[in-house]
């Protein structure tokens, strides 16, 4: 045959194929990294996605605090996920696997952020959600100072966009709360929501361009939740007077007890 | 071999594959005009007339269930039987509105959830995976989510010819099954977005449960009542 | 608060919870599955694709025994894999997983298909390919005759699929072929090309859409071979007489050559 | 702390990020100019008259280079080096063409190919990512594809311009190039893409080869004579 | 022939296609303008004092429908008449919202569905497709839906003027249609679609059926007023 | 001329229009920075405590709007009066969102659908397109839909706080605006489609104001009144 | 009549349509198929020995044309003729694919375009509309543009066949159909578009003649002889 | 005023507007019409025939360019000369065909690049915006590239006919045309996406000036005939 077979006695030990070779080490090491940190950022998402799940579970103070409880194992669990993450990038540029992993991230987010709302009403700050994500380093000698620590962080734009999914799994609980004749929650979500729609308002279109994609969402879900305010307000109205009466000390012998109890 | 008979041979296969799927489609076609029928009957009772007629539609029901066994025994005479999920996208949504209008029916009779194995039964296929077709899980909570949303309906319209209790039982009903699905982990997809309208009848009927309540038209109102 | 808890007095043994309980358990075992196969769909995609690089590298009689070993090596791995996924579907309905590791299979046809051709100049059936996909196992007791075996099937369609990629890579070895000044590979590509795209002709659209969707990049493959080819053909046209003449010697000189050497 | 206190700290953040965005997008722009001067500049050697005008081409654009340096220097300092890979995006395009000006002006000056370190030393910034402000390695590899497409322009113009050797001595040197890019396991992405472009360079600069050879435009014709 | 004269007879061709359906879009947009009168029109009836003086805007109804007559008269002038699915897409909509003006029209003066014969007499078109410009059925099918969702609203703002009756009729009226349709197996996905908007009209009328009755407002509501 | 010289010359002038883009794009980011912060002031209208507080709230954001004049007064520096259509796309987007502010604010003041006139007032801008920096018609109209579905909403909340005469007087304000645009003829997809929308907030106030209508809660509601 | 009567005769309607679909749809499955075997017949030229075996496989491909004429009888009959264009869709692409086979057949036999009116009879079908099933123009025309795209295919394999007469003949043949179409006026959005790629083909073929022709391969090509 | 009133004025704008969209899109078909006889007429260049006859190509399309004149006078006519920007994207693209001709036939004139006041003569239209109705930079710039890729046409089939120097001058001008693009910093995607396209057509004519110059076809090339 034609082939010029002696074109190819390039020389293996060149100093282009060598450093080629370099190159092919480097850049599958790249992609391996990767790929493990897609695996661990799918177990994430997965686990907080489950978590959600449970926290809806929630339907009574009976309830509240074993749901509560298996949360935040969960949570930890997830944690711990995100601890393997963190050694993977140890002495790595972050941002440059950003993308293997921040779906994961974000889903924790939500999934965090939800499990304060239902303890505290509140709405978790990133700087606490990072706090928790610093985790003791058992595998650095002690003595290297600022090795001690091994984390990773949440960016702002991990937050926002799971602080926006936790509006749709928020509106979730408004809608069951008024099906389980729970009068209050929906008036807190309403205003909590009209808390974060501001916020996003705020930010607008100055952040990238996947929150202002999720702003259509947080709308339509505080639209339902002031929908579902509206129809309790309404059909309150037509509550006979005696009635509201026996609701009053109702509701006022219930707060006393809770007192009691706590 | 040459390449060309390979392709040859794929091809027989292919050709093989669309064959099954233009007969399951045509079995499916008849499934979906005996669901219609059956839909039509059962949505009777949305009437103030049909209302009444309840037990006499459920016979009528049950009798073209034995349409659908007929069409259903023929279908998986279609293809092998380990190739089930090959073939689940064709019967998949005429297969969810068969469980829907069986739970229906088997809620106007006992008002009760039928489970699993019963509506297998009522479909004349299989309840294991192994022993041939059989109920997707999946298909069979969707059909049991259509269900709330038509008794939710049902409830509104029992209101409106005038029974209040038929409400507050469903009102029970349906709460049972919601905190069934509350102990589900379910993926983004059409399941889930299904679930999420459950929250909706729920509510639904809490209105109407809370419009007779202070209405006092409830026999035994439990909640404002025990309150006093 | 107006919470009407006693709704939630939803017995949780009652005949509902406990079925819901086993679906919670059946939908999270399947998910659960899922996932793990996903991931045993993404080693194997990428150990595929690396093998098809590594083919690549045939760049001479030299190399190629070399390459080859290594080739089957991987390949013997990305099998290995394979079985895992098949070890999964133990008395599982395969296509209810199929959309988890299918383009894990396509790119293994992809990959075992470009080993068959350099080695043979062969099409590799798919029954040659499944046969290479039955493994023994050694779990299940020897006495249950017909679990001897362990195996999962690569569909027409996947082979479709991973065939009608292969027709790219060959695309690739045709051009870098002229490139090595080997002007026999061409016109062999050329010919077995054109043998593929008169099968997938004959399949037109009778498959699935995704086959539809690969013949027009299988189209533009055939014609970068046959553009190929043209220029050989044309160049060859102004060789000078004397040197055709060496060339026929030379080319006869090597077939020699190979003889002894076999 | 109250919600919208969270979102106006949050806020600040996008927009220092955006600030610092603007602030390299001005660098990257400035580094654009730069390089459109180099390349114009070495573009010329495909011309006849620039063919022969090599050296001083060189220097000059030795030249330009400080001015990158100069450049690459501010871009650093205008975001935190441990994010490198944060605004990576921004400079990708622009680095990839320098590394590719660098190659082609070393190619020019000594026939080799551009090792990483020397083009970091060219661009004046770090080898090795914990450093600071380095060259990504697939930068880098996008940068050469470049060169080696310019090289095979380059051997078609030579012969042009009656110089008959230069197109053998590129045959050699791309030929090397292939080589180290055959062991590489590229991802489906562009630099791929690219790489796919190497081997009609290849192709090309085999064809040119061919055709010096069968009119014995070819000094020292390996192939053909050889084979007598 | 030569090639060049048989493109020539091919451009005449051409031509005479885009003449037509410049004509043709000329004529649908002065049917939309009309259209659009008419609508201004009907859409009164939702206003508390619109609802009280149905009859007037029946009668200036009528009028503008001639105008339609006059237009739809010159449609079929334009083209052949064997042509008609040709060009079918172009009035298509126009037509669809006709249908629903004319159906809305004939509801408020007699409360009943308008049949396909009745509403081609209306637009002065031909009732079966063999002698001409017709109405096709899936555009009155299209037409229909869209006087199910107005009469929807007509319900809700009948309340609010005080017509506790309307929406009773309405229901009933409703129904039947919604029964009508599930007789229907539609192929057709966009008509399908908007099938599936007439099961929310058919709830919210259901709800304000609900409403009036569990408020006692039905006039002769038996069931509330036996237990008064 | 040479080549090069011409080409320089053209590249002036695409500098020129470049830098003049650069400058509009920053004039519109504070723009919208202004408009944020009037969004989230009159925003607060939709909380309890936020709808009894309109006044200052107005007062407040017309001190807002001084700054958007500002803006806008340097914006028009930026570029030659008649090339407003060539950089048009870029401050479209954030003049509708200014409109449907002035609109908003308006509304909140005095119940009246502010008119181009009064709007380009408040911006401070030309009326007359003749005269300079204008608002295009198109603009006005999609600012003022949004203003129909804010209000809507707002209609919503009024209820929640316990306001029952805001909805009927919105209801009343947003029916005329669906009236003024039904006699438009509109060609321009986007306004269209965002038309579209406006039946559905129509839809919803008017459900809102049965809400109230068929619990008495209107003031002046005649029938319910008569029960009294 | 009431309105269930009416809609059961809507259904009636529909049916019958649906049932023509589907017919249609079988015909067309048999046409592809047929279609699908003259494509690999005829594409058999493309290589080295199919070149050389042209008239029978011309002889072969018009046996298979007969197929394709019983079963075009067959689909004219499953419609009435005026209803052409609600159905043409249906047979549209495969009606293209013919016309090219068919185009291609003649070009292989006599290297002319077959006209309208020939591949109209060697498909069996109607010349002028009037009559009934015909051939639109936009398909005919889409057809031939497909034989642009084959014709610079053959040239580039007729080459490698070491035939370097035929591409001389193909590049004036499409020269001339490259000519026609500038002659035409489309409008047609996909019609346009392929005719765009036909510069593509244009340009391949000039460019192969060239080839030839720069190496002295063309027989009669003055220069070059000139130099023998 | 009354918001009907308001809404009045309005549509009064909106139809303006519309009305001047629509005369312009006829003005601009015969543009077109005008432009396809003009192309056709310049195209002849690239046969055999053709090219020997360039001198009365030119006076004949010299004359078709007073029928653009006519027309772009007409044009002009139909909106407010500041508006040009508004309505620009109509007749942009055929504009940009206008350049590309005028500039061919300048091309083939004199060998000349066509400057932008000379196109704007020929077209008969204003120079400076100010003015009125002018040339948009980025459309000459855009017309100027297709002139770019018809003259890499041109070598190639030059040479097919037989004339050896015009691609060494085409590859001359097109070198010059490269380089000035090379000055300016494009922004606007599809223009810079168009000037992509540029390399492509140098490096065409590039590998014919090498095929000639192997082949010792180049007149007075210096290199080969010294070594014959
Ligand atoms: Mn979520
Ligand atoms: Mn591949």
């Amino acid at each position: 045959s034609q082939r010029k077979d002696e074109k190819f006695s390039v020389d293996s030990s060149s100093a282009i194929v060598m450093a080629f070779q370099s190159f092919q080490h480097e850049l599958d090491a790249r992609h391996d990294k990767y790929e493990r940190l897609v695996k661990l950022g799918r177990d994430i998402t997965i686990e907080s996605k489950r978590t959600i799940f449970l926290l809806h579970r929630v339907t009574s103070e009976n309830n509240m605090d074993e749901v509560l409880a298996e949360a935040e194992s969960k949570l930890s669990a997830v944690r711990q996920k995100i601890k393997q993450v963190a050694q993977e990038l140890v002495g790595e540029d972050m941002y440059q696997f950003h993308r293997a992993f921040t779906p994961g991230l974000q889903e924790y987010v939500e999934a965090v952020t939800f499990q304060h709302f239902i303890t505290s009403r509140m709405l978790f700050s990133i700087s606490e959600i990072n706090k928790q994500l610093l985790f003791e380093d058992l595998q650095m000698p002690p003595t290297t100072e600022k090795a001690h620590t091994l984390g990773i962080q949440v960016t702002p734009v991990d937050y926002l966009l799971g602080v926006a999914d936790l509006t749709g799994e928020l509106m979730r609980l408004c809608i069951s709360s008024v099906g389980n004749g729970d009068m209050d929650t929906p008036f807190e979500l309403s205003q909590f929501l009209r808390n974060i729609f501001d916020g996003f308002s705020y930010i607008g279109n100055t952040g990238p361009y996947e929150i202002s994609r999720k702003l259509f969402a947080l709308k339509q879900s505080l639209s339902k939740v002031e929908n579902a305010c509206y129809t309790l307000k309404v059909r309150g109205s037509e509550i006979p007077k005696h009635m509201l009466a026996d609701l009053f000390s109702a509701k006022s012998e219930i707060i006393e007890h809770d007192d009691v109890i706590s | 071999m040459s390449v060309i008979d390979m392709f040859v041979g794929l091809q027989t296969g292919l050709s093989a594959d669309q064959d099954i799927r233009e007969e399951i489609r045509k079995v499916v076609q008849s499934l979906e005009q005996t669901a219609r029928e059956i839909l039509i009957l059962l949505q009777g009772v949305h009437q103030e007339a049909g209302i009444k007629d309840i037990p006499t539609k459920c016979v009528k029901a049950r009798e073209h269930f034995n349409t659908v066994k007929v069409h259903l025994a023929s279908l998986q005479m279609k293809f092998p039987s380990e190739q089930y999920y090959k073939y689940h996208e064709q019967w998949r949504f005429v297969l969810q509105r068969l469980v829907f209008l069986a739970s229906f029916l088997v809620y106007l009779e006992s008002e009760t959830l039928v489970t699993r194995e019963a509506v297998s039964q009522i479909l004349g296929i299989e309840f294991e995976r192994e022993k041939g077709f059989h109920l997707d899980i999946e298909d069979y909570l969707s059909g049991v989510l259509n269900l709330a949303s038509e008794l939710s309906r049902l409830a509104v319209n029992s209101v409106t010819a005038g029974d209040y209790t038929r409400p507050i039982r469903i009102s029970t009903f349906i709460n049972e099954l919601d905190f069934g699905f509350r102990l589900l982990n379910l993926k983004n997809d059409s399941l889930r977005k299904r679930y999420d309208g459950l929250k909706y009848d729920v509510k639904k009927i809490e209105e109407v449960v809370y419009d007779l309540s202070i209405r006092g038209l409830m026999k035994d109102q439990p909640t404002l009542t025990a309150e006093k």
